[in-house]
C-alpha cells in the first residue's frame, strides 16, 4: 500500500475531522455530534449518518449532481462498518413489518422485540450506539460522519474509512447530565468544558478495505489509472481481530467463488495491520 | 447583544477596522490547473480552477471570449449547525451566479476564445464572509493557474452595528442583523465588481463602510500578492531559471 | 414484479460507447414498505437499484448491443424478506423472456446466521431480523460466477465459507426451478403484443 | 501499488506543503539571484530607461503603464517585454511532438483531449492509410474511422498547425506516430518541459521508450523491438486490444510480454518522472536520468521514490549541480 499522510483536528467546528492523503487521494471527515431524538426502532441507541460527497474540486465530472450515487454507495458501505443495526437492521425491520402488523394488527412492539437488540454489553463489533443514549425514547446524540473527497487518486473507499477511524478518534463528545424537574420534564444540561468531554470507543471500529481483481491476482489500494483496468472488486470490512464484519461487491464483471474468498482472505491479511499502524500513529507522542 | 465593548472592541478581540487573520496557500491539490485554500480566521475556503480547456458543451461556446463556469458547494461540516446541503440548492446557486459574475469581470476574457475555465469553489470552514474569501480563493486559483487576469481582484465584507462601521464580519455579527456590505475591487483600476448589501444603512454612514470595505479589499489584494509573488519565485527556483540566468 | 424495455436508442447526451448500458430502477409498493418515511424509502430504493444492476450487468452481453439501453423497472409488491435476491431472480427471468442475450441466468438468495451460530438459506422476515449476521449472494451458476455479494455482520473464516456454499447451492435450485419456468413460458402460446 | 499480502503500511503526519519547503530550504530560495523580476497580477512592470515598449504576452497597458495580467518572471526582448508564467495549460505550437487521448468522433476527424487550451483535430486525411495508399478518404473510410482509433486511446502525433482562433490540427503521417498500448503515461504541467530537437526517445541499453509531449503528457513504455512494425500493423486496421492502458497489467498484452525487469524499469522511469513533477523540476532527458540513476545507486525501492528522504536526496543533488555550474 502506498504510505498514508494523516492529519487530524483540521476542521475547527467540528467535533472531530481528519484529513487523509493516500497518494494523491486526498480526503476530509468530519465528525458532528448533534443533540437529537432517537430513531423509533431503537430509542436506546443513538443515531448515526455517514455521508459521502465528491467534491467538484476532485475533478470536473463531479459538477452538479453526478458522483452522488457513488458517494451513496461507498457511505452506505462505511456505514454499515460502524453499526450493525443502522441500514441493514432497518431494512429488515421495515421488511418484518408488514407481516407483523397483518398477524397482529396495532402491536407495534412485536417488531420493536423483532429489531436487532444489541445485548447489554454492546454489539459485538462497531460503535456502541447505545452509550450514545442520553434519555431512553426521548434524546440521544446524533453522530454524523461527513467525508468530503477532494482528490481522486484511487481508493478512495478505503480513504474514506481510514479518515474515518481517525475522525472518530478525535471525535470528544461533551459530558451530560440529565435532571428531571419538578413537573417531570427532563432538562439536559450540557458540560463544555473540554475536560469533561468524553471519547468514543473504537477499538471494534472495523476498516473497509478494498480487494480489486486485475486480471487474475488481487490487488489493494489501486491508484486511479489502475482502478480502471480492474474488472471487479471487493470492499471488506475488516475488524482488528481479522473477523469480517460485512462486505459488498462493485465491479462490471463476475468473480469465481474460489476468487471471492481469496479477496476476502487478502483484506483480512491487511487489516489488522492497517488498523494497529493507524492507532498506532494516532497515539504517538509526535502527533 | 453588545457587538463592540465601552473599550472598542469587537467579541473576539479585533478592533472595529481589524481584518482577521489571512492566510494563504497555493497550488493544493494536484489535479487542479491552479487552486488555492484562502482562510480568515475561522473561515476557510478552497477554491481549483480546471482550465482554459475546450468547452464542453458545444452550444454555450463563445467565440468571442472565454466562457467561465462557477461551482459553490459547502462541506457537510462547513457550519457550526450541520445542515445537509444538497449540492444545488438556492443559497448556493446564487452564490456561483455572484462569484461567476465577479470573476467574468475580471478575467480578461478576450484573450481565451471559444474555450471554457471551471472554477470550484468548496467552502470547508465557515465563520462569516464565505462570499468574500470564496471570490479571494477563486482569483488566487485562476493566477495559480495562469489565467490572465485584469487586476487582483479581492473581496471584502464590512458592517456597522452599535453605530461603528466594522471590517470583515464573523458569523455572530454577520448574524447581529445589522447592514451588511460585500465589495469586490481591482485595487489598481480602483474599479468594484461587486457591491452587495442587505439591511438599510443611511447614506452617508454608507460612504464610511463602503470606504472601509475598500480599504479591507486593499490589504487582502496586498496579502494575495505577496502570498501569489512567494510561490512564483519558489517554482522560479525549482525551475532553474534564477540559476540559468 | 420486473419490466424490461429495450434495447432503445442512447441518448445522445451520454456519448458514445461501444457496449450497452442498464438503467435500474426499483420501488416499493406503499403497502410493502409501509414502516419507512420518504427519505428511508428513497434510500431502500436506491440501494435495491444499484444492488440490482450490479448482479446483472455481469451477465447480460451488453457488448452486443452497442449504443442502446436496457431499462429494467422492479417493483416489490410485498417485502417477504429476501427482497434483493428475489428481485435479482425476477430481473434475471424478465431479461431471459425478452430475448436479451445473456451468459447465464443469475438467480440470487440470502443466508442468514442466527445467533447461535445456524445458518439459514432464505431467511423468513422474522428470521432475518434476529439474525446476527447475513449475506446475499447472486451468482452465475453455469460460469460460478458471482456478480452481486454483500454481507453483513461478523462472520468467522469457516463460517462464511459455509454460508457461501450454502447460498450457492441454494442459487443452483433456483436456476433449475427459474428454467424449468422460462421453459414453460416458451412451450405457451403468446400473446401478440 | 504493492501486491497483495504486502501488510507494512506507513502512516505518518501529514504536512501540508512539505515540498515546497523542501525546495525552499535546499534550494535557498531567498538567497537565489534577484536579477530577475517577478511580478504578480496588477504589478506595473518598469519600463524605465526605455523609449517606448512592445506589449507582449501577459501584459497590458493601464493608463500609459504597463501592467501585469499574470504571475511570473518578466522576460525582455529588445523592446518586446513579455511575462513568462510558470503554470498554465499548453499552447499549442507548429511541430511540437504531443501526446494525447481520443476523446471522440466528429465527422471527418477525431477530437484528441491534449490538456491543452483548445481541443485538438485529428482529420481522416492526415493519417496513413493502411499500406500507405494515396488516395481520396471516402465515405467507407469514415465509417470505418474507429478501427484506427477508437474513444479512449492513446495516441502521439504532431501539431500540424494552430488555426487563428486557437484551435489545434493534428497529423500522424510518420510511422513514429500513431497509437500507444502497454505504457505509463504520466502528466506533468506543461511549462515544465522544454521543447527540444527530440522528443523521441529510446533508451536501448535500459528498454525503454520515453515520448516527451510538449502538452505535459509523457508516455513511458518497455521498448519492443518491433514496436515500428506493430504501430504500422495497428495503423492496418483491425487493432484488437483497446482500452486497458497505463498500467502494469497491459504487460498481459500481446506480443512478446517484457520482462519484469524491463517492467520495473519502467516503473522506475515513471516515477523518477513523478518526482521531478512533485518538486517542480524541469523534466528533459538529462534531469529524468539523474533522477533515475539517483534512486539506483541509492538502491532506492520502487514504491520508496515517492518518500520524503529520496525527494530530499533528489533536490540536494540538484542543489549541488548548480552551485558546481556557478563555480564554473
Amino acid at each position: 500500500m502506498r504510505p498514508i499522510e494523516l492529519e487530524l483536528g483540521v476542521i475547527a467546528q467540528a467535533a472531530g475531522s481528519a484529513r487523509l492523503h493516500i497518494g494523491a487521494t486526498d480526503v476530509i471527515v468530519g465528525v458532528k455530534v448533534e443533540v437529537a431524538s432517537p430513531s423509533p426502532f431503537a430509542p436506546t441507541q443513538g443515531r448515526l449518518g455517514v455521508t459521502v460527497e465528491f467534491s467538484p474540486c476532485a475533478s470536473p465530472v463531479y459538477q452538479g449532481r453526478f458522483g452522488e450515487t457513488y458517494g451513496e454507495q461507498i457511505a452506505a458501505a462505511i456505514e454499515a462498518s460502524l453499526a450493525p443495526s443502522t441500514r441493514a437492521g432497518g431494512a429488515a425491520a421495515a421488511a418484518a413489518a408488514p407481516a407483523n402488523g397483518g398477524a397482529a394488527g396495532a402491536s407495534t412492539s412485536a417488531t420493536a422485540t423483532a429489531a436487532p437488540t444489541p445485548s447489554a454489553s454492546g454489539p459485538s463489533w462497531g460503535l456502541d450506539l447505545g452509550k450514545l443514549c442520553i434519555s431512553a425514547g426521548k434524546t440521544a446524540w446524533a453522530l454524523y460522519v461527513d467525508a468530503l473527497v477532494l482528490n481522486d487518486d484511487g481508493n478512495v473507499v478505503g480513504a474514506v474509512s481510514a479518515a474515518t477511524l481517525a475522525a472518530l478518534v478525535d471525535t470528544r463528545i461533551p459530558k451530560v447530565e440529565v435532571t428531571t424537574d419538578a413537573a417531570g420534564e427532563e432538562e439536559i444540561e450540557l458540560d463544555d468544558s473540554p475536560g469533561a468531554a468524553w471519547r468514543l470507543d473504537v477499538s471494534r471500529v472495523p476498516l473497509v478495505v478494498t480487494v480489486a481483481q486485475v486480471g487474475s491476482q488481487c490487488v489493494v489500494d489501486l491508484a486511479a489509472p489502475e482502478e480502471r483496468c480492474s474488472s471487479s472488486a471487493l470492499h471488506v470490512a475488516v475488524n482488528r481481530a481479522g473477523q469480517v464484519c460485512g462486505a459488498t461487491s462493485s465491479g462490471r464483471a463476475g468473480v469465481e467463488a474460489s476468487m471471492l474468498l481469496a479477496m476476502t482472505e487478502t483484506a483480512q491479511r491487511l487489516a489488522p495491520g492497517l488498523w494497529e499502524q493507524i492507532m498506532r500513529f494516532l497515539q504517538s507522542p509526535a502527533r | 447583544m453588545e457587538f463592540v465593548s465601552p473599550e472598542g472592541l469587537r467579541l473576539d478581540g479585533r478592533r472595529p477596522r481589524e481584518l482577521r487573520r489571512i492566510n494563504c496557500q497555493l497550488d493544493v491539490l494536484s489535479n487542479a490547473d491552479g487552486s488555492a485554500i484562502f482562510e480568515m480566521g475561522n473561515t476557510k475556503v478552497l477554491a481549483a480552477v480546471f482550465g482554459p480547456h475546450a468547452v464542453t458543451r458545444r452550444s454555450e461556446l463563445r467565440e468571442e471570449g472565454a466562457l467561465v463556469v462557477c461551482e459553490y458547494s459547502m462541506a457537510a461540516f462547513s457550519t457550526g449547525e450541520r445542515r445537509r446541503r444538497g449540492k444545488g440548492d438556492r443559497r448556493s446557486t446564487e452564490l456561483s451566479m455572484v462569484i461567476r459574475n465577479t470573476l467574468e469581470q475580471a478575467v480578461i476574457t478576450e484573450l481565451l476564445p471559444r474555450s471554457q475555465i471551471d472554477v470550484y469553489v468548496q467552502v470547508l470552514q465557515a465563520d462569516g464572509g464565505t462570499r468574500c474569501a470564496a471570490i479571494n480563493a477563486a482569483v488566487l486559483a485562476l493566477a495559480a493557474a495562469g489565467v490572465p487576469l485584469r487586476d487582483l481582484v479581492a473581496g471584502c465584507a464590512a458592517g456597522y452595528l452599535d453605530g461603528t462601521a466594522l471590517l470583515d464580519l464573523n458569523y455572530t455579527e454577520d448574524s447581529g442583523g445589522g447592514p451588511d456590505l460585500c465589495v469586490a475591487l481591482a485595487p489598481r483600476l480602483d474599479s468594484l465588481y461587486l457591491v452587495q448589501m442587505d439591511n438599510r444603512l443611511p447614506v452617508d454612514t454608507f460612504q464610511a463602510v463602503m470606504e472601509l470595505a475598500r480599504e479591507g479589499c486593499r490589504t487582502i489584494s496586498g496579502v494575495m500578492r505577496a502570498a501569489l509573488l512567494e510561490h512564483t519565485q519558489r517554482l522560479a527556483v525549482a525551475r532553474g531559471i534564477t540559476a540559468a540566468v | 414484479m420486473v419490466g424490461v424495455f429495450g434495447p432503445r436508442q442512447s441518448e445522445v447526451k451520454l456519448g458514445f460507447t461501444d457496449t450497452g448500458r442498464l438503467n435500474c430502477e426499483v420501488r416499493f409498493t406503499s403497502f410493502a414498505a409501509a414502516r419507512l418515511n420518504k427519505t428511508e424509502l428513497g434510500a431502500l430504493e436506491s440501494s435495491a437499484a444499484a444492488a440490482l444492476q450490479q448482479a446483472l450487468e455481469a451477465a447480460v452481453q451488453l457488448d452486443k448491443f452497442p449504443k442502446s439501453v436496457f431499462d429494467v423497472s422492479a417493483v416489490v409488491l410485498e417485502g417477504g424478506g429476501g427482497d434483493t435476491g428475489a428481485l435479482v431472480c425476477g430481473a434475471s427471468l424478465a431479461l431471459a423472456d425478452a430475448g436479451v442475450e445473456g451468459l447465464d441466468l443469475v438467480p440470487g438468495c440470502g443466508v442468514s446466521k442466527t445467533a447461535a451460530g445456524e445458518l439459514l438459506l432464505d431467511p423468513s422476515p422474522e428470521e432475518a431480523a434476529a439474525e446476527e449476521a447475513g449475506l446475499v449472494l447472486a451468482v452465475m451458476p453455469q460460469l460460478n460466477e458471482v456478480t452481486l455479494l454483500s454481507v453483513r455482520g461478523r462472520w468467522a473464516d469457516s463460517e462464511l465459507q459455509a454460508g457461501l456454499e450454502l447460498a450457492l447451492g441454494g442459487c443452483g435450485q433456483l436456476r433449475a426451478s427459474m428454467r424449468e419456468c422460462l421453459l414453460a413460458a416458451l412451450a405457451e402460446p403468446r400473446m401478440p403484443a | 501499488m504493492a501486491a497483495a499480502g504486502a501488510v507494512a503500511v506507513k502512516v505518518r503526519a501529514l504536512v501540508p506543503g512539505a515540498d515546497v519547503a523542501l525546495i525552499e530550504r535546499v534550494l535557498n530560495v531567498h538567497d537565489a539571484p534577484s536579477n530577475t523580476t517577478f511580478v504578480c497580477v496588477g504589478d506595473e512592470i518598469s519600463t524605465e530607461g526605455q523609449e517606448g515598449f512592445l506589449r507582449g504576452h501577459g501584459t497590458q497597458v493601464v493608463d500609459g503603464k504597463l501592467v501585469a495580467t499574470v504571475c511570473g518572471v518578466v522576460e525582455r526582448v529588445n523592446k518586446l517585454i513579455y511575462v513568462k508564467t510558470l503554470n498554465s495549460r499548453y499552447n499549442a505550437e507548429q511541430g511540437d511532438v504531443v501526446v494525447g487521448r481520443v476523446a471522440d468522433l466528429a465527422g471527418k476527424a477525431w477530437r484528441v483531449d491534449l490538456k491543452s487550451r483548445q481541443e485538438a483535430k485529428l482529420l481522416l486525411s492526415a493519417v496513413h492509410l493502411p499500406g500507405g495508399i494515396q488516395r481520396r478518404r471516402n465515405a467507407e473510410d469514415e465509417l470505418n474511422m474507429r478501427s484506427f482509433f477508437r474513444e479512449g486511446e492513446l495516441i502521439s502525433a504532431e501539431v500540424q498547425s494552430v488555426h487563428a482562433d486557437g484551435s489545434v490540427a493534428l497529423h500522424t503521417r510518420s510511422a513514429k506516430y500513431g497509437k500507444l498500448v502497454c505504457g505509463q503515461l504520466l502528466e506533468v504541467p506543461p511549462n515544465l518541459i522544454k521543447r527540444q530537437k527530440q522528443h523521441f526517445h529510446t533508451l536501448e541499453a535500459l528498454g525503454v521508450e520515453l515520448i516527451i509531449g510538449c502538452n505535459g503528457l509523457v508516455w513511458v513504455a518497455p521498448l519492443r523491438p518491433d514496436r515500428l512494425a506493430a504501430a504500422n500493423a495497428a495503423a492496418g486496421g483491425g487493432a484488437g486490444s483497446a482500452g486497458a492502458d497505463e498500467d502494469e497489467a497491459a504487460a498481459a498484452a500481446p506480443p512478446p510480454p517484457p520482462s519484469r525487469m524491463q517492467l520495473e524499469v519502467v516503473c522506475r522511469m515513471a516515477n523518477a518522472i513523478r518526482v521531478l513533477t512533485r518538486l517542480y523540476m524541469p523534466v528533459y532527458p538529462a534531469s529524468i536520468m539523474a533522477t533515475y540513476e539517483a534512486a539506483v545507486e541509492g538502491e532506492v525501492a520502487l514504491a520508496d521514490m515517492m518518500e520524503p528522504g529520496f525527494l530530499e536526496a533528489v533536490v540536494g543533488q540538484e542543489a549541488q549541480r548548480r552551485s558546481s555550474a556557478m563555480q564554473e
